[in-house]
């Protein structure tokens, strides 16, 4: 109808311009994002555990199997009595050998272990994160979206019923059944924690619901299916992706604490692990170079995940 | 009613009704507990007819959205039918559906909220057309939008395509709005309250954009508003609603310059530049709206009307009737504080019944006493209250102080009643409209009545 | 004012008690879906198959698991929480000595945790956007990333181990010399929980915090600050006395996250501090898979959440007389 | 080795936290102190009836509150019903048994019961074994109960009844063998065993004696907790129980028994080197419950606590070198640590394939490297403490280190490395070490110490080695270049699937976990599929004493007795096996849920037992003679390798030696067996 203003554009040209308001869009949400310093700072620590997590061997100083005096695998020698019991080793500099953060009592390097261990808290953040994610976000969508039916009614009590199982507790428990590995501690992390998720997702879908924007495409004829994915979901994903960022820290924290129970698979290369191993090795107070760096690397990953989700939440919420 | 001889309406509306119930929890539905519905519209019967404007009016929680949001199929009604264009939206088959949503559309209220936020203009408008896939390719759909989008004042278009809601002011918003609803070209919009969040200054604009986009689009408009110059502005024929029924409907300037219901009445006394230079009054109604939930018996405005019918054997004036009544509801309500009476210099009993007998209205239709007492006391002797009447008011007061209420209910039901009460009246044509109100009654059978002297407001003339 | 009403306030009850059955449920099967019994540790070498199945039958063991399941539900309703086979002593007992020292450690954590975030969060959210708020809050953030073993060990390390200032275990002093009387007693208990208590809350109060600040600064576009600031207030007063109170709503219902955070916080800080409560058996419990205790710890958290639920909703209608529950508008 | 059983006739497990922290330098070392003692004649007492007074313990300065520190809480002070060592840390002090043992020369002594003799009768029992009858006299006059109470032999009669009867769990394998204990004529008590057993002093005279006023109206001894009665538990012993808050604090005092007590005067005692007779010097005994082994420590160096149950971790015994005020006791290990194979499946069923198992174990790895030199190199199933019954008694090998002991040692080409080579073709070229003197992958080895050879002669199965292709070595890190064939066929294919390594969550034992790594690692590079499972202890402890469903796992043992007899036939004797090849034919019989400790399933087959040599081991009554017989038992065990021995721990106790003296050393558990001969004579310092 209107096309006889003569704006003949190719399919190209129309595809561009179908994306670039919405390209336009997140430039916009980006320089919105940068302007909360923590999330800027929350990026660059978790970009640097990115990389430390893809390529742990271009950062670490030693691989996670090199032993102090002995260096790399296949090791081809012992340990003096007394080289053993020089260890845990404080930091050294090339004198016996390099280890800039010092050694484990098995004469592992510690900074190469924290190294090694960013892709287990990587992958044990973001897989809870998205795993308890993916059930809490559609549990709450189609709990608000069908409020006050008995289909909300029954994922409430389901809710209210998680919610008087203790976290940690029923982690020992879950993970106690299925066996010790780090693909149950995530499957129980994520068991655990979805509620928050479920809850704040089905209160914004019962509030979106009743946007009379929501109602206009239903007089325009729109579909549940069209109303959930195009109406309400997108407008709820930011939230989600708020409790993605805090679940992951969460996560990360709880597999320490896990970890500190005696119950996280000690094979895996992770902070929580390390400090578990130096208390049951009995360093705690004598070894600092071991108990501190495991520590705070968590807390900076476990920080990092929150910096980017309430950063996040103040970029989508359009409060302020 | 020459209008409505040479068409068929678009619209019919009969004795729909729509009650939400509360939720319900488990354990009441295992308790067998009954629920209590909000009735939110009771009984509404209209029509609507081609091109025409029908106001609907009322205060806010009268269920005149609700009734907006039935006609576009939002809620299913709980009785009674509506049909469009002579079929039951409610039997429709799923083709059949596809052509209603062509054919409704719905304005809604608040711009800020029924735009999605995170959908562009283009996405916004061109929905509906994507939905009921009425336009081939996207080029196609593309122009139409933008041609709709100039249609509404949003020229040039190019410019508010790609915008975001935030974008956009609030009038601009209202017009996207609008946009939306003419895209797929219908036959019926149902507008609610579409300028009320808009700034003053805006509204004259949108609000004449939606009269020429009427003739443009050749449309029939549902007005919904509480706000009666903008039904009187807009509308051929106004009804208004009163606790989720229509009261009165007829053409607009008939009701608005001769109400003839109490209610509408009242409601015009509410509001002060339906005429300009009119005297400022204040609505001569008593008390609160009742609950929804659990709406009066007999004619749902009678506890708070001013032109309340006496029985046949009332000997007194209405006005003390309608005194006497404001004692029943008090008594019924326990709402006498017989503390306050005995606190009272003299009689208990007559300070009590002084009390029950305040009417709790504007200054201006108070009685001098009670303007003295701060509307706590009225001066018995004054008014032309019946002795029987009295008599059993003050046996009722008693009881009160007596510590027993139910000897007191008693003791007036008998003498205070009113067919107001107790029967609902049928929204019955009086001259060019229906009203819904017993003074009426005799008027269609015997002419009018003449013992109601007390009406403020004129008469009805037919 | 709607307070709230009988029938809603029963209706709630009913349903934090069928909510209780169905945990009690729930408990029962995972604690059986873990592998192994305690039973692996009674039963030796050399005994004949009667022992063993009297051992089973003194611990119940021997019923069908339904007919467990069932004794189970039903001694719960009296109050039976049976007998521990590690403790060799009923379970109440066991509870009843060890639930009040939890509480103690819960009870001041939470007033603690619950009176620093709230006003940490009310400043923040009053001065949402300032350098003052981003500095404290991004570095409350980096406390709540802290694990709270580590945490601990590190205020162990200070305050014990080099400065020896505060002790690292119990929740008194044993075999005491000094003279038991209340002051006494109160003093040590002071002094043993210090440690604890500034591992717990060091991290715990940020919680509170978090809720409390976006609230806080919703409130302060609220009409009602902007009258109370027109009317020439203090700003302090202002945002005390005017918007804080209604920030703190949210922060209520937000005790019920607290909570949880102080049960698994209590798990990791008795087992630290040798705090002999809760908390301490409620993992070995589950390790040693000693069944009635571990049924009963869960079971009596499970209470104390579902109770907390319940008082978090009149607290609500308290402080907010807009929402009524169970009322019709 | 965090987790153990305890083979005694008390079976006790140290519970899951306790670290068994391996300790003391190989300095000032094992067995040499007194590995001259022999064992000697415990079946008849020592001439010494009668406490005498010591002239010693007068000027022994007493007083003093003794501050003792564990990890673990002791749940109940029902000595019947609990398994619990930290539980036998009081009720040890409280309780009595008829007999005693000297923890230096490991004799049996008289204790409450004065003199005893055994008499093998003609008759024959249920068993095929001649009954034996023992009478025995009780010591009623100087010993009242603690809560002064007379103690009468009736007491001993009841107690004996009351046990038969009841049969607790723990006294289960001392009880099984008592036919009667009744009054006698002569003596005061005859007690009738239903086979003759050379060492019923250790075995039914440490049994508990109990107090009949207390027990008599228990009937159901898991159910009575003493600490619930208005004085506590009450036994013959030392001590009574003053105050008792299980989760944080006990104390048990001695100042306040009631009665005399007198066996701490016994006149044995002062001929033992190294025991104090006298004791208990001290008033009190206080007991700290801390949840964890660094708060435990913690408590140690800051002096809140004198010792502590058992061992100081390895962490900390620089620490305590270096404190003025600590001093760490030199002591054996009184178990062993193990890896447990089943013999019942392909192709853990053949020895040449076991011994390969050891040949990858990495000792020196293990001793020195992540225990720090703080435990000694595994080889038998009797820990170096106990000489008498080590093969290397009499021959001119020194415990441990005599290369008859060593033929399972790692075979390494260089430091750490495994021979793969070597070790492959001892496989294929069919080798198996029987006893025989000779090179086996490259190290001599002497022959047996005591003749004996091991069950099997040759190999069951034919091994070669092809291309890699079971998955779990396809994917391993090692890349073997080869895997190994059982007559053809791939391992994985023979046992359906890798071989699995039980092991425990490496909470408190992560070297134990590293070094299952190393080995398995080893195993790897030879070509063996070997895979890992973490089990908690509980699930572990059912999973192979219960229903024997594993192929491998590791645990310990500790408290084994030092006359081998009961623990070898306990342990690995094939009555505690359940035999699973019944199963599957004839009825499951012979297959219970119920923990034997002969996991292994060790003698059920033919081609690997020592039933024979156990079995005459424990009929023996001539002691010279029984330990012979025992020594070749152990070494029979250690050829067929059922299980292997991967080390002792070496014992170091601190012990608060600014205020206190008066410690044994040099003795197996002086922290934990032997804590109430240390307890009994612990004192101030001048």
């Amino acid at each position: 109808m209107a096309t006889g203003q003569g704006d003949t554009e190719t399919e190209g040209e129309s595809y561009t311009r179908r994306w670039e308001p919405r390209l336009e869009r997140m430039k916009r949400g980006w320089s919105r994002y940068t302007e909360h310093k923590i999330g800027v700072v929350g990026l660059i620590i978790l970009g640097i555990y990115t990389l430390w997590a893809i390529a742990p061997s271009v950062f670490a100083p030693h691989s996670a199997d090199w032993v102090a005096y002995l260096g790399e695998p296949p090791v081809q020698s012992r340990m003096s009595a007394e080289q053993v019991r020089s260890l845990p080793h404080p930091p050294a500099f090339g004198d016996p050998f390099f280890a800039p953060l010092g050694t484990n009592a098995n004469g592992k390097g510690i900074l190469s272990l924290v190294i090694y261990s960013a892709r287990n808290a990587m992958y044990i953040g973001l897989a809870a994160g998205l795993l308890s994610s993916l059930v809490g976000v559609p549990l709450g969508l189609i709990s608000g979206f069908y409020g006050d039916t008995w289909i909300d009614e029954a994922i409430q009590r389901f809710v209210d019923i998680m919610y008087g199982l203790p976290f940690l507790p029923f982690l020992i428990v879950l993970v106690a059944i299925r066996g010790i590995t780090t693909t149950n501690i995530i499957i129980g992390i994520a068991v655990t924690s979805w509620l928050n998720n479920c809850i704040t997702i089905r209160g914004e879908t019962l509030s979106l619901k009743e946007r009379s924007y929501v109602e206009s495409a239903k007089v325009a004829g729109a579909s549940d299916t069209r109303i959930i994915f195009r109406h309400i979901m997108p407008n709820v994903l930011p939230i989600s992706f708020v409790f993605l960022a805090q679940d992951a820290a969460g996560a990360v924290i709880a597999q320490a604490s896990l970890a500190y129970l005696g119950l996280a698979d000690f094979t895996a290369n992770s902070w929580g692990i390390m400090l578990e191993n130096i208390k049951s090795q009995g360093y705690i107070f004598s070894a600092w170079w071991w108990l501190i760096p495991p520590g705070v690397a968590l807390m900076l990953m476990a920080a990092s995940f929150y910096f980017i989700g309430f950063s996040m939440e103040d970029v989508t919420n359009p409060q302020r | 009613m020459d209008r409505s001889d040479d068409r068929e309406p678009l619209v019919e509306i009969e004795g729909l009704r729509k009650h939400f119930d509360q939720s319900q929890g488990i354990i009441d539905t295992v308790l067998g507990r009954e629920p209590q519905p909000v009735r939110a519209v009771d009984g509404v019967s209209l029509d609507i007819y081609r091109g025409d404007t029908v106001g609907i009016a009322g205060e806010s929680g009268c269920g005149k959205t609700t009734l907006g949001k039935l006609l576009v199929k939002l809620y299913e009604a709980t009785e009674g039918s509506i049909r469009f264009d002579g079929r039951d939206i409610t039997e429709l088959t799923r083709e059949d559906e596809r052509e209603f949503r062509k054919r409704v559309q719905m304005i809604f209220q608040d711009p800020f909220e029924s735009l999605n936020p995170r959908m562009t203009v283009y996405d916004t408008v061109s929905e509906p057309l994507k939905i009921n896939d009425m336009v081939g390719g996207y080029d196609e759909r593309r122009a139409r939008v933008k041609q709709v989008l100039e249609d509404v004042g949003l020229g040039p278009a190019e410019v508010y395509l790609d915008a975001f809601p935030d974008e956009l002011s609030g009038g601009e918003r209202q017009r996207v709005a609008v946009a939306r609803a003419l895209v797929v070209d219908p036959d019926f919009v149902v507008c609610d309250e579409p300028v009320s969040m808009l700034d003053v200054s805006i509204r004259a604009g949108v609000l004449n954009l939606m009269k020429d986009l009427q003739a443009e689009y050749d449309l029939t408009y549902l007005f919904i508003s509480h706000d009666l110059s903008l039904i009187r502005y807009m509308c051929d024929r106004a009804g208004i609603m009163y606790l989720g029924d229509l009261v009165e409907q007829g053409p607009t300037d008939d009701v608005i310059d001769d109400p003839k219901h109490p209610y509408t009445e009242a409601l015009f006394d509410a509001v002060p530049d339906v005429e300009l230079g009119a005297e400022r009054r204040r609505a001569n109604a008593t008390g609160e709206v009742p609950s929804p939930r659990n709406p009066p018996s007999g004619c749902r405005y009678h506890p708070r009307c001013a032109h309340i019918i006496p029985p046949d054997g009332w000997t007194g004036s209405q006005e003390a009737f309608r005194r006497a009544y404001q004692f029943k509801l008090r008594l019924r309500r326990g709402e006498l504080d017989a503390e306050a009476a005995r606190e009272e210099a003299g009689e208990p009993a007559e300070a009590l019944v002084e009390q029950g007998l305040t009417l709790d209205v504007p200054e201006e239709y108070r009685s001098e006493a009670e303007i003295e007492s701060g509307g706590h006391r009225v001066d018995v002797g004054s008014l032309d209250l019946p002795g029987d009447a009295r008599r059993a008011l003050t046996e009722a007061a008693e009881a009160v102080l007596g510590g027993e209420p139910d000897a007191a209910v008693d003791a007036v039901d008998d003498v205070v009643t009113t067919r107001c009460e107790t029967e609902a009246p049928e929204p019955l044509p009086s001259g060019t409209r229906k009203v819904a109100c017993h003074r009426y009654d005799d008027d269609r059978l015997e002419g009018i009545g003449t013992d109601d002297g007390g009406l403020s407001a004129a008469t009805a003339e037919d | 004012m709607t307070r709230i009403s009988g029938t809603y306030l029963a209706k709630r009850l009913v349903v934090s008690y069928l909510t209780l059955l169905v945990i009690m449920t729930l408990l029962f099967v995972l604690l059986r879906s873990m592998p192994g019994s305690f039973i692996s540790s009674m039963i030796t070498s050399g005994m004949t198959a009667e022992q063993i199945e009297q051992i089973r039958e003194t611990w119940g063991l021997n019923e069908p698991l339904w007919k467990q399941y069932l004794d189970f539900m039903i001694n719960y309703q009296t109050g039976n929480f049976g007998r521990s086979p590690t403790y060799n002593a009923p379970v109440a007992d066991l509870m009843i000595r060890r639930m009040p020292r939890t509480l103690i450690l819960f009870g001041a954590t939470f007033l603690i945790g619950f009176i620093i975030g709230p006003l940490v969060g009310m400043y923040l959210g009053w001065w949402r956007g300032t350098k003052k708020d981003k500095s404290i809050f991004s570095t409350s953030l980096l406390l709540y990333s802290m694990p709270s073993f580590w945490i601990s060990w590190l205020f162990i390390w200070v305050f014990n181990y080099e400065f020896n200032l505060l002790p690292s275990a119990y929740m008194f002093t044993q075999f005491p010399e000094f003279q038991w009387t209340a002051v006494t007693v109160m003093r040590d208990v002071l002094y043993h929980i210090a440690l604890p208590i500034m591992s717990l809350t060091f991290i715990g109060w940020v919680g509170a915090m978090l809720i409390m600040r976006p609230t806080m600064n919703q409130v302060t576009d609220e009409g009602y600050v902007f009258l109370a600031r027109a009317k020439g207030l203090s700003e302090r007063t202002v945002m005390i006395k005017h918007a804080a109170r209604n920030a703190l709503i949210p922060v209520a219902t937000g005790a019920v996250v607290g909570l949880a955070f102080l049960i698994d916080g209590s798990i990791i800080i008795e087992n630290v501090f040798s705090w002999p409560g809760m908390g301490q058996i409620i993992v070995s419990s589950v390790l040693e898979r000693d069944f009635p205790v571990a049924q009963a710890t869960f079971f009596l958290l499970a209470v104390l959440v579902v109770i907390m639920r319940l008082l978090t909703d009149i607290v609500y209608t308290y402080l907010d007389p807009r929402i009524k529950f169970g009322e019709s508008e | 080795m965090s987790e153990k059983q305890s083979g005694s006739s008390r079976r006790r497990f140290l519970q899951g936290t306790g670290v068994a922290a391996v300790s003391a330098g190989l300095a000032g070392c094992s067995g040499e102190g007194d590995s001259e003692t022999e064992t000697t004649e415990e079946s008849t007492p020592t001439e010494d009836q009668t406490p005498t007074e010591v002239g010693d313990a007068e000027d022994i300065p007493e007083g003093g509150i003794f501050n003792f520190g564990m990890g673990t809480a002791p749940n109940t002070l029902n000595d019947l019903a609990s398994s619990s060592a930290y539980v036998g840390v009081i009720t040890d002090r409280i309780y009595e048994s008829g007999a005693a043992i000297d923890p230096v020369n490991f004799e049996m002594h008289p204790n409450v019961f004065t003199d005893w003799e055994a008499e093998v009768l003609d008759e024959t029992g249920e068993t095929d074994q001649p009954n034996v009858e023992i009478g025995f006299d009780v010591r009623t006059d100087g010993l009242t109960w603690n809560d002064g109470t007379e103690f009468t032999v009736d007491d001993v009669i009841f107690t004996y009844n009351y046990l038969l009867e009841q049969n607790p769990g723990g006294f289960a394998a001392s009880l099984a063998p008592i036919e009667s204990v009744e009054e006698g004529d002569d003596r005061d008590c005859l007690m009738t065993l239903n086979q003759p057993n050379g060492t019923f002093a250790y075995d039914q005279f440490g049994l508990p004696i109990l107090p009949r006023h207390r027990w008599e109206d228990v009937d159901d001894y898991q159910t009575y907790e003493p600490a619930d009665t208005d004085f506590g538990p009450v036994g013959l012993g030392p001590g009574v129980v003053t105050q008792y808050n299980p989760d944080t604090s006990v104390e048990v005092s001695f100042a306040e028994r009631e009665g005399e007590y007198n066996l701490s005067d016994l006149d044995w005692r002062s001929e033992v080197p190294g025991v104090i007779p006298g004791g208990p010097f001290v008033d009190a005994m206080r007991i700290r419950v801390y949840s964890s082994q660094s708060a435990l420590h913690q408590a140690l160096f800051e002096g809140d606590i004198d010792t502590l149950y058992e061992n100081i971790r390895t962490s900390r015994i620089q620490d305590a070198e270096d404190s003025d005020r600590l001093e760490l006791l030199d002591g054996f290990d009184t178990g062993y640590g193990h890896y447990s194979f089943n013999t019942r499946r392909t192709p853990l069923d053949d020895t040449a394939f076991r011994q390969v198992l050891g040949f990858a174990y990495d000792d020196v790895y293990w001793t020195e490297q992540l225990q720090r030199g703080y435990a000694q190199e595994g080889d038998f199933v009797m820990p170096p403490g106990y000489t008498a019954v080590r093969p290397e008694t009499d021959s001119d090998q020194e415990v441990l280190e005599g290369s008859a002991t060593q033929a399972f040692s790692f075979r390494q080409t260089s430091p750490s490395v495994p021979d793969v080579e070597g070790i492959r073709s001892f496989l294929t070229e069919g080798q198996i070490i029987t006893g025989e003197g000779g090179t086996y992958v490259g190290q001599e080895y002497p022959g047996s110490l005591t003749g004996v050879t091991a069950g099997q002669s040759e190999p069951k199965h034919d091994y070669s080695f092809g291309s890699v292709e079971s998955d779990v070595l396809v994917n391993a890190d090692e890349e073997p270049d080869q895997e190994i064939r059982i007559d053809g066929e791939l391992l994985t294919d023979v046992h359906d699937g890798p071989l699995t390594m039980l092991l425990s969550p490496a909470q408190e034992a992560p070297q134990t976990a590293q070094m299952v790594d190393d080995w398995i690692s080893s195993l790897r590079q030879i070509g063996i599929p070997v895979d890992r499972e973490v089990v908690s202890f509980n699930t572990r402890v059912q999973r192979a004493y219960g229903s024997e469903d594993f192929d491998m796992f590791t645990m310990g043992w500790v408290n084994l007795s030092p006359f081998a007899t009961n623990t070898l036939y306990s342990l690995h004797h094939s009555d505690n096996a359940d035999d699973h090849s019944v199963a599957e034919s004839e009825g499951d019989d012979d297959n219970t849920d119920t923990l034997l400790n002969n996991p292994m399933g060790y003698g059920v087959f033919e081609d690997a037992g020592a039933d024979d040599l156990i079995d005459e081991a424990r009929t023996t009554l001539d002691p010279d003679e029984r330990n012979q017989v025992s020594r070749q038992a152990v070494e029979r065990i250690y050829l067929d390798f059922a299980t292997m021995v991967t080390g002792y721990e070496v014992t170091k106790w601190p012990v608060n030696s600014a205020d206190w003296t008066g410690f044994v050393e040099n003795i197996p558990g002086p922290g934990s067996t032997y804590l109430g001969t240390q307890i009994l004579q612990v004192h101030r310092n001048e």
